[in-house]
């Protein structure tokens, strides 16, 4: 009976050791636990799947700032790995002043991983351009225009990649991985007005908002937080920073629910004991 | 060869390119390339409802060209004239797929305007019948927000009422609300220790209703706290929140009669950052050691960190806010909540004010008033009339 | 004088900004009062400047507790002070924009250079401690589950069971458990979105009906002045 | 990565394992990142106001400068905004009120009909639900429970009736509904809570530690 009472006194401190350990380390060892696919990030992976090599690219634009680096860089990663090694073209740009140098590291990372490929035929990064509804309508109607150098002052005309690139007809879609807004607006351009494929990747907390666009069809594939880039991850099978994530935020849940349930088991073991009196005092914590 | 033969070469060429692909083209294709594109037809001119003028609003169908057709619209040009012979000049282009647009370039209130939809591909264009006359007006009232004005001065009417009849000396009951029952047992047992109360106005301005709300609540706990003798520990957010608190806690200890033991050092302003604020206020927390934590206000992701920090330290919590999003948080590490609306009604509870209670007695029947329109719109809406739901537009549209 | 007038003013204030909503001629006075607040609030941040040192240096100066640490806030506060005005104002810094996260959320600050290591500071200092301090929750989270969900009274049981099954059902491991799945999507949905549109409509009336008797001049407790 | 980038990875190394230290106790390194912070933040923020609100709000509109017109109304909120400095005088303090009642009224006069809109209008109106539009039996069933839901944790908040009878039962279900619906959010935060901890480990991990292998071994 004693380990019931020194649980329910047990020191929090003992609790933060554990959420720490809990998190840190999967990160070290990563346990790749099974990941169950669901509908929207198959649909992504389908489409993807259906590009044809060696042939048009897609636009990956990366608009998440430092706050939402953790859930969303594992999954811009992913569909770049899959991109990649798919040899589809990839175009990387960005919308957002804090996401340039972001874009540019994610993209950065996966080409060194494939040393096959060539900048300026294989990818290329066209940096961050104002005006995000303008810069969507721009790709529109003349995309040298738009851009017309890329990332690091280059002239658009001398990179391969672009070559005979005009605007979304020559584009095989559009990937916006984003902590805001913004893919709402590349569904209303790049969609609606001409017709591009749109898959997006945005937080957790955003998905449930994002939904109803897969189901009207326009986006062709959704993934949503860690869960959905630990997802796509299994897809291409190259587990990564999201799997291993999932693996820590898997130990973390299953940690505060085990602490839940020892602490009510506990709670009602000591409270035969002591008899009902001391519940009636105990007040309303948990309650209001 | 110099830069600019090899420039000039490379042009004719490409002219010479081209100009084979043309007649390629011509005579490969029995209709020639550069077939206008169909007009848009049906134009609508007429002045943007709900402004204070300067605008025109205009809808048309679009080209028989765009998205079923050829597909070879680009945009849309709307040109613009004081006369329906023209000459019409350029005011915007829109997209192709647009329907619709306002002219709100330079348009003089009362004086007539003919328009027309130019539809455009790459080469030619084609333009739609003029439409018009139509003069933008100054509206002076906003029929869209109707139904909002209706709301506004009948929830004023009935605070108002209620409001007079407690003035009247009318006996007003009002329910106990566990969280504030609370607040002055809290409050009392900080002297009890000998350890100050802190006291936390959420982190928003003072433009934030629950910021006015949880001033008002401080008003009655420093008059609580004045009586004990405590310290009461403020630290605050905004510096025009301070500015307010400074008042509102110097109020509470004059009124408890002890101006004396007022300390202004003791409200004070930290930063306006969020997490450099709440690293500050946990430092206030271990080290002061309240026994009293009271965080009401606009809280945000910062509350649990507040009120677990607070927990560690022994303190009786008590946490109150209309953030919903913050609810759950505080009322797993407080001792009570206020939630949402009791906040709210706090300020009216705390000084047992009749003309504040008045306004809880008001806030009900509003809320009856809603619940009523609920089951109104329900009922009409079931049986096939939604005239009822409509009503409840934004903007309201009906009365167009 | 001194009570009469400030009510006053928040009645005429409140009544035009009301006005403007529902008579569209009004609107110029809208897009001006928002800027009036704005230029207001940031005057303000002088009385904020002053409470905060007039607070450090009384600590110093009486030798209180952790004084040596209020000298670091000083110290932090003027250079970043000069730090921002030389970067802008100075003759040798020439400006093009360059833009960094904001304090709190997305504000993007444009048109300061790195000069005298301000940006540097910013992302280096403040960013890192607040992303740390944000991420104290998980912590939190953790000891507040633990200590607060007891099945002690029927509603602390509801909330214990609902935080159970959405936890189990966020999670790879609970998509296998047969109904979490559906029960976390299903709880989410319905019941949570009904007490949110309680609660919602209850706050509108609570918010609506403080800022009327405010306008009114009903609640005057936030002046200091007693009724 | 530079020297200097190595200096402040160490910087934001230190900050971060300070505040952790938190977790143990209040401790010298915690207080040195936290007076440190409250420092620059308020620095930040002062020329952020500057330059953000008092240059484009004040300084420009009232000098001459480009095609727009000098626009003298602007003196108004600055003669307000001196009102208000006189908080720290002890005779003249009261003035400041002038200032404190403008904003009220300004806030108060926004807030009330966007609120009006937002928060009564629009949710009753989706409390409107046509049941004979339902796709299914089941989402009818669900829509009637969240009607059930939403007009019971709204008589949960009746201030003026005792919660006896059938009131009481209804805001009894009400909080129900509450109780459930706050279990629900606080269950699914603890993923985007974890997130923000696996981001700083991250940092520490692959910045810091890592990087510092890097460059003092290449």
């Amino acid at each position: 009976m004693n380990f019931w009472r020194f649980l329910l006194k047990m020191d929090r401190r003992i609790i933060f050791v554990l959420v720490g350990l809990a998190v840190a380390t999967p990160l070290v060892v990563p346990l790749n636990l099974p990941v169950r696919v669901t509908e929207p990030v198959r649909r992504l992976y389908r489409a993807i799947n259906e590009i044809p090599s060696n042939s048009k690219p897609v636009i990956i634009s990366v608009d998440y700032d430092p706050s939402t680096v953790p859930e969303l860089r594992p999954m811009t990663l992913a569909v770049l790995r899959h991109c990649f090694r798919r040899k589809i073209p990839v175009i990387v740009i960005t919308m957002l002043p804090a996401g340039a140098g972001l874009a540019r590291d994610a993209m950065e990372t996966v080409a060194s991983e494939f040393p096959g490929s060539s900048y300026g035929k294989d990818f290329v990064y066209m940096g961050y351009k104002p005006g995000a509804s303008l810069v969507m309508v721009g790709i529109g109607q003349d995309f040298q225009g738009t851009y017309p150098a890329d990332g690091f002052g280059k002239p658009s005309a001398e990179l391969d990649i672009l070559k005979g690139l005009h605007n979304y007809d020559d584009i095989a879609m559009v990937l916006d991985f984003t902590g805001s807004s913004i893919y709402e607006s590349w569904i209303m351009f790049a969609y609606q007005k001409y017709g591009c494929k749109v898959g997006a990747g945005v937080t957790a907390v955003m998905a449930s908002d994002a939904y109803p666009y897969l189901n009207t069809g326009q986006l062709v594939g959704l993934l949503g937080g860690l869960s959905g880039a630990a997802e796509y991850e299994q897809l291409i099978n190259w587990p990564g920073n999201a799997t291993i994530g999932m693996d820590a935020q898997s130990v973390v849940h299953i940690l505060i629910i085990v602490l839940i349930l020892l602490g009510n088991i506990a709670y009602f073991v000591t409270r035969k004991k002591h008899g009902a009196a001391q519940v009636a005092g105990q007040g309303q914590k948990g309650s209001s | 060869m110099s830069f600019a033969g090899a420039r000039l070469l490379h042009i004719s060429l490409c002219v010479l390119a081209g100009s084979l692909v043309l007649c390629g083209q011509a005579l490969c294709q029995s209709a020639p390339p550069d077939t206008p594109p169909s007009p848009a037809t049906d134009l609508v001119v007429k002045d943007t409802p709900d402004d204070d003028g300067g605008s025109v609003t205009l809808s048309w169908s679009l080209s028989a060209d765009d998205k079923g057709g050829a597909k070879d619209v680009l945009s849309y040009e709307i040109r613009r004239s004081k006369s329906p012979d023209g000459p019409f000049t350029t005011i915007k282009k829109v997209l192709k797929g647009t329907s619709s647009t306002t002219d709100e370039k330079k348009v003089e209130n009362n004086v007539d305007y003919y328009y027309q939809v130019v539809t455009k591909d790459a080469s030619s264009e084609t333009p739609s019948a003029v439409a018009g006359p139509v003069r933008a007006h100054v509206q002076w009232f906003n029929l869209g927000r109707l139904n909002t004005l209706l709301i506004t001065i009948l929830y004023t009417a009935l605070l108002l009422y209620f409001i007079s009849r407690a003035k009247k000396g009318e006996k007003l009951f009002v329910r106990r609300i566990a969280g504030l029952d609370a607040l002055d047992e809290a409050v009392g047992c900080a002297p009890e220790m000998g350890k100050p109360a802190l006291y936390v106005p959420g982190i928003s301005t003072i433009s934030d209703v629950a910021t006015i709300a949880s001033v008002n609540i401080l008003s009655g706990v420093a008059r609580t706290v004045a009586d004990y003798d405590t310290r009461l520990i403020v630290p605050n957010f905004d510096p025009i929140v301070m500015t307010v608190a400074q008042e509102v806690v110097r109020e509470g200890y004059m009124a408890a009669g002890k101006p004396e033991a007022y300390r202004e050092e003791d409200v004070f302003y930290v930063t306006s950052s969020q997490f450099p604020f709440v690293a500050a206020v946990d430092g206030i927390m271990v080290r002061e050691r309240p026994a009293t934590n009271l965080f009401i206000g606009m809280f945000f992701a910062e509350s649990l960190i507040l009120a677990e920090t607070g927990a560690s330290t022994g303190a009786i919590q008590i946490a109150g806010t209309d953030a919903i999003a913050q609810l759950p948080f505080f009322i797993a590490a407080c001792d009570y909540t206020l939630i949402g609306e009791e906040l709210y009604a706090a300020s009216a509870y705390l000084s047992r004010a009749p003309l504040l209670l008045g306004s809880l007695k008001g806030q009900d029947w509003m809320k009856m008033f809603l619940i009523g329109c609920i089951f109104i719109g329900l009922v009409t809406l079931n049986v096939g009339f939604a005239g009822f739901k409509s009503l409840f537009d934004l903007p309201l549209t009906i009365f167009r | 004088m001194r009570r009469q007038v400030p009510l006053v003013i928040c009645f005429v204030a409140g009544v035009l900004m009301l006005a403007q909503s529902f008579v569209p001629p009004l609107n110029w006075f809208y897009t001006n009062a928002l800027a009036w607040a704005r230029i207001i609030s940031c005057i303000a941040v002088f009385i904020g400047l002053i409470s905060l040192v007039r607070l450090h240096a009384t600590k110093v100066r009486r030798r209180a507790a952790d004084w040596k640490f209020s000298i670091i806030t000083l110290l932090a506060l003027l250079y970043m002070m000069l730090a921002g005005l030389l970067t802008r104002y100075g003759v040798f810094v020439k400006l093009h924009g360059q833009c960094v996260p904001g304090s709190m959320g997305d504000k993007i600050v444009t048109g300061f250079q790195n000069a005298f290591n301000f940006q540097d500071i910013f992302l280096n200092i403040q960013i890192p401690v607040q992303a740390t301090m944000f991420s104290l929750l998980a912590f939190y989270i953790a000891s507040a589950a633990f200590r607060a969900f007891r099945a002690r009274t029927f509603e602390a049981t509801l909330l214990l069971v609902a935080a159970t099954i959405v936890m189990l059902g966020r999670v790879p491991v609970g998509h296998y458990i047969w109904g979490v799945p559906q029960a976390t999507a299903w709880i989410l949905d319905v019941p949570n979105t009904a007490a949110k549109r309680g609660i919602m409509i209850g706050i509108g009336l609570g918010m609506t009906s403080t800022a009327l008797k405010i306008m009114l001049g009903i609640e005057r407790t936030y002046l200091g002045i007693k009724d | 990565m530079t020297g200097l980038e190595l200096f402040w990875t160490w910087v934001a190394a230190f900050l971060t394992l300070s505040i952790y230290s938190f977790l143990y106790k209040d401790n010298v390194f915690y207080k040195i990142a936290e007076h440190l912070v409250v420092g620059v933040s308020v620095g930040y923020i002062f020329t952020i106001n500057w330059f953000q609100g008092l240059h484009p709000y004040l300084f420009h509109p009232l000098a001459k400068s480009g095609q727009e017109p000098i626009n003298l109304l602007r003196l108004i909120p600055f003669f307000l905004g001196l009102l208000f400095l006189l908080r720290i005088s002890r005779k003249y303090n009261w003035l400041s009120r002038f200032t404190i009642a403008l904003v009220m009224g300004i806030s108060c006069g926004v807030s009330i009909p966007y609120t009006i809109e937002a928060r009564l209008i629009e949710q009753t109106k989706a409390s409107m639900i046509d049941f004979t539009q339902q796709p299914s039996i089941w989402a009818g069933i669900c829509s009637a429970i969240i009607l059930v839901g939403t007009i019971a944790t709204l008589v949960f908040f009746f201030f003026s009736k005792e919660h006896k009878g059938v009131l009481g039962g209804t805001a009894r279900v009400g909080i129900v509904f509450i109780m459930v619906g706050f279990g629900a959010s606080f269950g699914y935060t603890v993923m985007a809570r974890v997130s923000l901890l696996i981001g700083r480990l991250n940092f520490l991990i692959n910045d810091w530690a890592k990087g510092t292998y890097h460059f003092i071994f290449g």
